[in-house]
């Protein structure tokens, strides 16, 4: 009867956000259009209704100001507070990236260690047709900026256990969720898999820096985050109809990062496919593999593959949007590739 | 100067307010019935600020515009055709289809492709200016942005270096009271925007952006101080959106008092009014005008539905811009069009 | 308000411009004579807003400053070696060597470390002005920012969220009248800073810079009314800085003419001579006060030389808060304090 | 007797401005502090004077306002003319990051091919005891982003050649110049090289996507841009003497990149170290690894190594910084481990 009921992404992180808000009194929600009365919740509807419980002293609606938000929010970390700051689209970090990049990050290091910046930033990412300024995957400026850590989570259960997380910890997070993996109901989204969890009733947190194993396979790894986590399983569902037996490894968090879960994975399978969204040139893909074949090519039966964007901007089009983002199609091909690539003579 | 209008300008603005009404009006529909891809923003209401701004301009002059760009791009003399087959994605549309509802834009015809980034277009229309004022050409730059971009430091960076430079820009601010489902007076603590123009020195005016003559002389006045080297100045129209702010927002944040009281100041109905009082309209020429307003729409949508998707290829051309000297862009594993092929 | 000063509290504002400038008389000398690394951006001749605003405040209340922080750093309490180890990049630095002159602060002591992007404190001030209103506390924020400021979009999104939220914040404007080598009017639209405010509806005054009672009767009433709840203001104070931009700028883009004219109203001789003329200061008190600052200063850069460099594990700490619940960061391949040991 | 003499890094870049801005009317300089009557000619003197030939009206001075900075030249660009606008210190990039990646780099494409952004911006790179707010080698981000070229000249004669090129290119160009290399007087600079050379009188450019062999060698290549190709070139000096040869390559541009010259020089020496001073975690030389990795494992004999800096900020402590910075030291020892660890079994 009292059978929990699976709950989407969205939800999820609402209920984080109100468990947290209740939890800790300095938990402050700061953002565009985040807890107007008769509004949306922010974008995404993440926040929706938030403000009734909490008012708009706590669920602060800002002006158009991503500079602003983020350094507001950098100075109430640094005086006492806990906020959780967000951008509508990921895109709009670039408007906020002094803050960001050189406040953020920096301040903590360059005082020598004086002060703590609980900080929490949320920002959707991925291409849903709304072209260049709407649709990127920017996850790979962050991954290079000491000082961040980033948490990416692909199901109801990781989004909720690491806002949490995020939430109480001291260092600034950037908080990325995946436009097709919120759950929201209304206009169709061609290409969003349908995610929904049960989560425990109780308090939990899934610790920044621990990777989860969504399928176990002993033939080749596929690593990947947020969309591509589901585009892997069906990858994998489709190769083992062929007897192709894939582990999808989610790291959750790129910094810190769960370098522990994907050396044990490649000790099993020797082979690995690391996908994203992100660009492929310069994306963090492309540090992993490095990382790979220098410390672990021992491991290794065959070079790492990378499958990620190409190196345009997001284009408008449906049908040029389906091939600027990876496909399972594409992931299942990839993967014959690292299976027919193998180092079978001295090199 | 109302009065010295002469009448078949007085009808254009009619006309083009319609064109804008009617095509945005069929546009939703067709998006709710899920023929069109992405998101729109309409501007239904606010047409008098795109067709009095831009009545005034030269095709050699620019706009900049937003994410809510289609009236912009009708009133600056796009076809319809390109119009919509843009937001169908279509190879014909005036972006090729990589651009859609929130990029619209034909440089040829004087309007830089929508910027999407709120205020993202105001340093930029700064440098449009700059370079008309260095290479000698008195094209004006009008710049259109909502109230919701005053708060962005991209709005005070470009204001401030148009005043400081003297350029030859004109920044319209839409203000429908409204930036998505924010309130202009939570967000802003004084209570217009060209309050804001103080800071920087630039003459500013606030207008009834719901009647289309007055928005075409305040527009008319700071079009030729600019194009006569007397430097920037700010327009505010006040304005409504009937519509949500995008796809299917319900503008439950307003309420219908405040909807009604808008309404009455219809800017396509008041233009008729006028016009039929000043005895220039009659009922018979106003349903002849609505029948080739919507036949021209109803042509824009069917060869929009018809026309291609891009090629593939398109995914990769573009990037750069063509005919380079130095070497091709070229990485080992990348896909590109040409491997794929 | 300035007759009714306690005595005590007026040479107080004395000693401590003369502690400024005698630190940062010395410690150019150090950099020119190449004992200190980096670069060095100077005060004397500002010593009033940073003694006359930071007169006014506890030890709780906030400061946020600029690339030019050491006269910052001594008005809000500093120990002069702390601050005298930090220019010397040396592990008892309030930094402990990782910041430099750019970035001199303690927050313990109410001095967010200074941050050297021009107007990039300015939300962040905003954000602790906010922490503070909502901890239900009445500390305020007094945030320090040049004339060069006002341009950033910085400047404008904290000003704007500041008068939005009505924090309990101060803008503080040190208008030395140039960014770097620029003149302000050669940027500026507009003749004061102060007049920006009213783009935020923040009321706003122009200060003498030059004579510390002045500034410290301004920046009270400004502090009380933000510690009262009353939100922000601006103060804009007129003072000039004597030595270069930083390093071995020599003004060349500035005339003798403007430079004595800026001298003749040296802080720190008129404060001598208020204090003379109402007897509180004689020749011989003066010499002690500033036989003891000399000694002061000599003895913070004794220690700052004698200090030891940070060890170099340093390099690899605090990139993150100490203590956190999730895993450390790790990268294979990478050195790491531990690894190199 | 009329011998043409060496000259600086900055004074190669003043001459390119000063003969481009001769050439064409419409090349317009933009930039902070730029040209200043009795001032410094920009953050390194590199325009200084330029206003007494070309006026402020062509040397722009524009207030503190990195975002209008690029975002003018941007709209300039579009309209005709031909910016170089420049910000004082890289880092100050970020504040100007969304006109840089939303709209300059996205326009051309989002337009579908509509317009041209002939843009060229100059940054200083490089830690030169400032601090973290003053020391980034930020070359990583934009490398990133599809749209962008990217020029880093390592001497005198590349740094005019591309500023030419740069100039007379139809896209946005980040051009970045290392405050090490300028060759200025005045304080000494502990760690910087002097890089003089003598630069033809004629005018030349160098293409943008073509690599400089710096230095020949059989036994193992390193790649490097900016300073690092210095200390390169002097740990090659100390290899030399043990009887290493050591092949210097410096990109010059890292977009576009020419892969020609590093494929064939592996084919020579089957190793190859990268060396760059931005932050080695996700650093571009982690694609250029992963991709020699995928594309020419063929040609290795060990796997490929990197040197840059820790994933820390710069710090100010001068022994701190020199530990940040990599040194010609650990590319010697580097180098060595590089040779150590061939491919001698199979895999
Ligand atoms: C920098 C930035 N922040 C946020 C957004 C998301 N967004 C798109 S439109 C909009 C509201 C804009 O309001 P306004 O400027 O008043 O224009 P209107 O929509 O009313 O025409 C917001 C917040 C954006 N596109 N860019
Ligand atoms: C965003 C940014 N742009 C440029 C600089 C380089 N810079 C450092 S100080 C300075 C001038 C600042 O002038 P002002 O704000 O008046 O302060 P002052 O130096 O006069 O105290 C400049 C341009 C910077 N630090 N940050
Ligand atoms: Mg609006
Ligand atoms: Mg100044």
């Amino acid at each position: 009867m009292n059978q929990p009921r699976p709950i989407t992404v969205a939800r999820a992180l609402r209920d984080a956000l109100t468990e947290e808000m209740r939890r800790d009194e300095r938990v402050v929600c700061i953002g565009e259009d985040i807890g107007i009365p008769g509004g949306w919740g922010g974008a995404f509807s993440v926040t929706w209704g938030l403000e009734r419980e909490f008012g708009q002293g706590r669920m602060r609606n800002t002006p158009i100001s991503e500079a602003a938000i983020v350094g507001a929010a950098i100075g109430a970390a640094i005086g006492g507070m806990r906020p959780v700051a967000d951008v509508q689209y990921s895109d709009f970090l670039f408007c906020a990236m002094d803050q960001l990049v050189n406040q953020a990050a920096k301040l903590c290091y360059m005082s020598g260690g004086q002060l703590r910046i609980p900080l929490v930033l949320r920002a959707p990412v991925g291409s849903n047709t709304r072209g260049a300024q709407h649709g990127q995957c920017p996850e790979t400026h962050f991954f290079h900026i000491p000082g961040l850590k980033i948490a990416c989570p692909a199901g109801p259960y990781d989004a909720k256990g690491l806002l949490k997380a995020a939430i109480r910890d001291d260092s600034p997070v950037l908080f990325l969720e995946h436009k097709l993996l919120y759950g929201a109901k209304g206009r169709t989204q061609p290409r969003a898999p349908s995610v929904t969890e049960v989560v425990p009733k109780e308090d939990y947190i899934v610790p920044l820096g621990t990777a989860r194993i969504w399928r176990e396979g002993a033939d080749v790894t596929v690593l990947g985050t947020l969309l591509m986590v589901h585009l892997a399983l069906q990858a994998a569902d489709i190769l083992a109809g062929d007897g192709i037996e894939v582990e999808v490894i989610d790291p959750r968090t790129l910094i810190p990062f769960d370098w522990e879960a994907l050396e044990e994975s490649l000790h099993k399978t020797g082979r690995l496919l690391i996908v994203h969204e992100d660009h492929r040139r310069g994306g963090w893909g492309a540090e992993i593999a490095a990382t790979v074949h220098a410390e672990f090519g021992h491991l290794l039966k065959a070079p790492v593959q990378r499958l990620a964007a190409p190196f345009v901007p997001p284009p408008f089009s449906p049908p040029l949007e389906a091939a600027f983002v990876p496909s399972a199609d594409q992931i299942v091909s990839t993967i014959h590739k690292t299976l027919a690539k193998d180092y079978d003579e001295c090199q | 100067m109302t009065d010295t209008l002469p009448d078949n300008h007085r009808l254009h603005l009619y006309r083009e307010m319609l064109r804008i009404r009617v095509f945005e009006d069929h546009i939703f529909e067709l998006f709710e019935a899920g023929r069109l891809p992405g998101t729109v923003h309409q501007s239904q209401g606010q047409e008098a600020v795109a067709v009095g701004v831009c009545a005034h301009l030269e095709k050699g002059d620019f706009i900049t515009s937003t994410h809510r760009s289609h009236g912009h791009a009708v009133a600056k003399g796009i076809p319809l055709r390109e119009v919509a087959a843009e937001l169908y994605a279509k190879a014909a549309g005036c972006c090729h289809g990589k651009g859609g509802s929130m990029h619209l834009g034909n440089l040829a015809l004087g309007m830089l492709p929508a910027i999407a980034i709120v205020a993202g277009s105001i340093p930029i229309a700064t440098g449009l200016a700059l370079s008309q004022q260095m290479l000698g050409s008195d094209r004006v730059t009008v710049c259109f942005f909502g109230d919701g971009a005053v708060g962005t430091g991209a709005f005070h960076e470009g204001a401030n270096l148009a005043a400081v430079w003297q350029l030859p820009v004109v920044l319209v601010c839409e203000n429908n009271q409204y930036a998505a489902s924010t309130p202009f007076d939570l967000t802003s603590p004084v209570p217009n925007v060209a309050t804001r123009a103080q800071a920087y020195g630039i003459p500013a005016v606030t207008v009834d952006g719901m009647d289309v003559e007055p928005v075409r002389d305040a527009a008319a006045e700071a079009i030729s101080r600019a194009r006569k080297g007397a430097g920037p100045m700010l327009v505010e129209y006040e304005t409504f959106r009937y519509c949500g702010h995008s796809r299917s927002d319900r503008n439950k944040y307003r309420n219908e008092e405040e909807e009604r009281r808008w309404g009455e100041r219809d800017p396509i109905v008041r233009q008729q009014r006028r016009l039929q009082e000043a005895g220039l309209l009659d009922d018979e020429a106003a349903a002849q005008i609505r029948a080739e307003v919507a036949a021209e729409v109803e042509d824009a949508i069917d060869f929009a539905q018809a026309a291609e998707a891009p090629l593939p290829v398109a995914l990769w051309a573009d990037v750069f811009a063509p005919g380079e000297a130095g070497m091709p862009d070229y990485w080992p594993g990348e896909e590109t069009g040409e491997v794929s092929q």
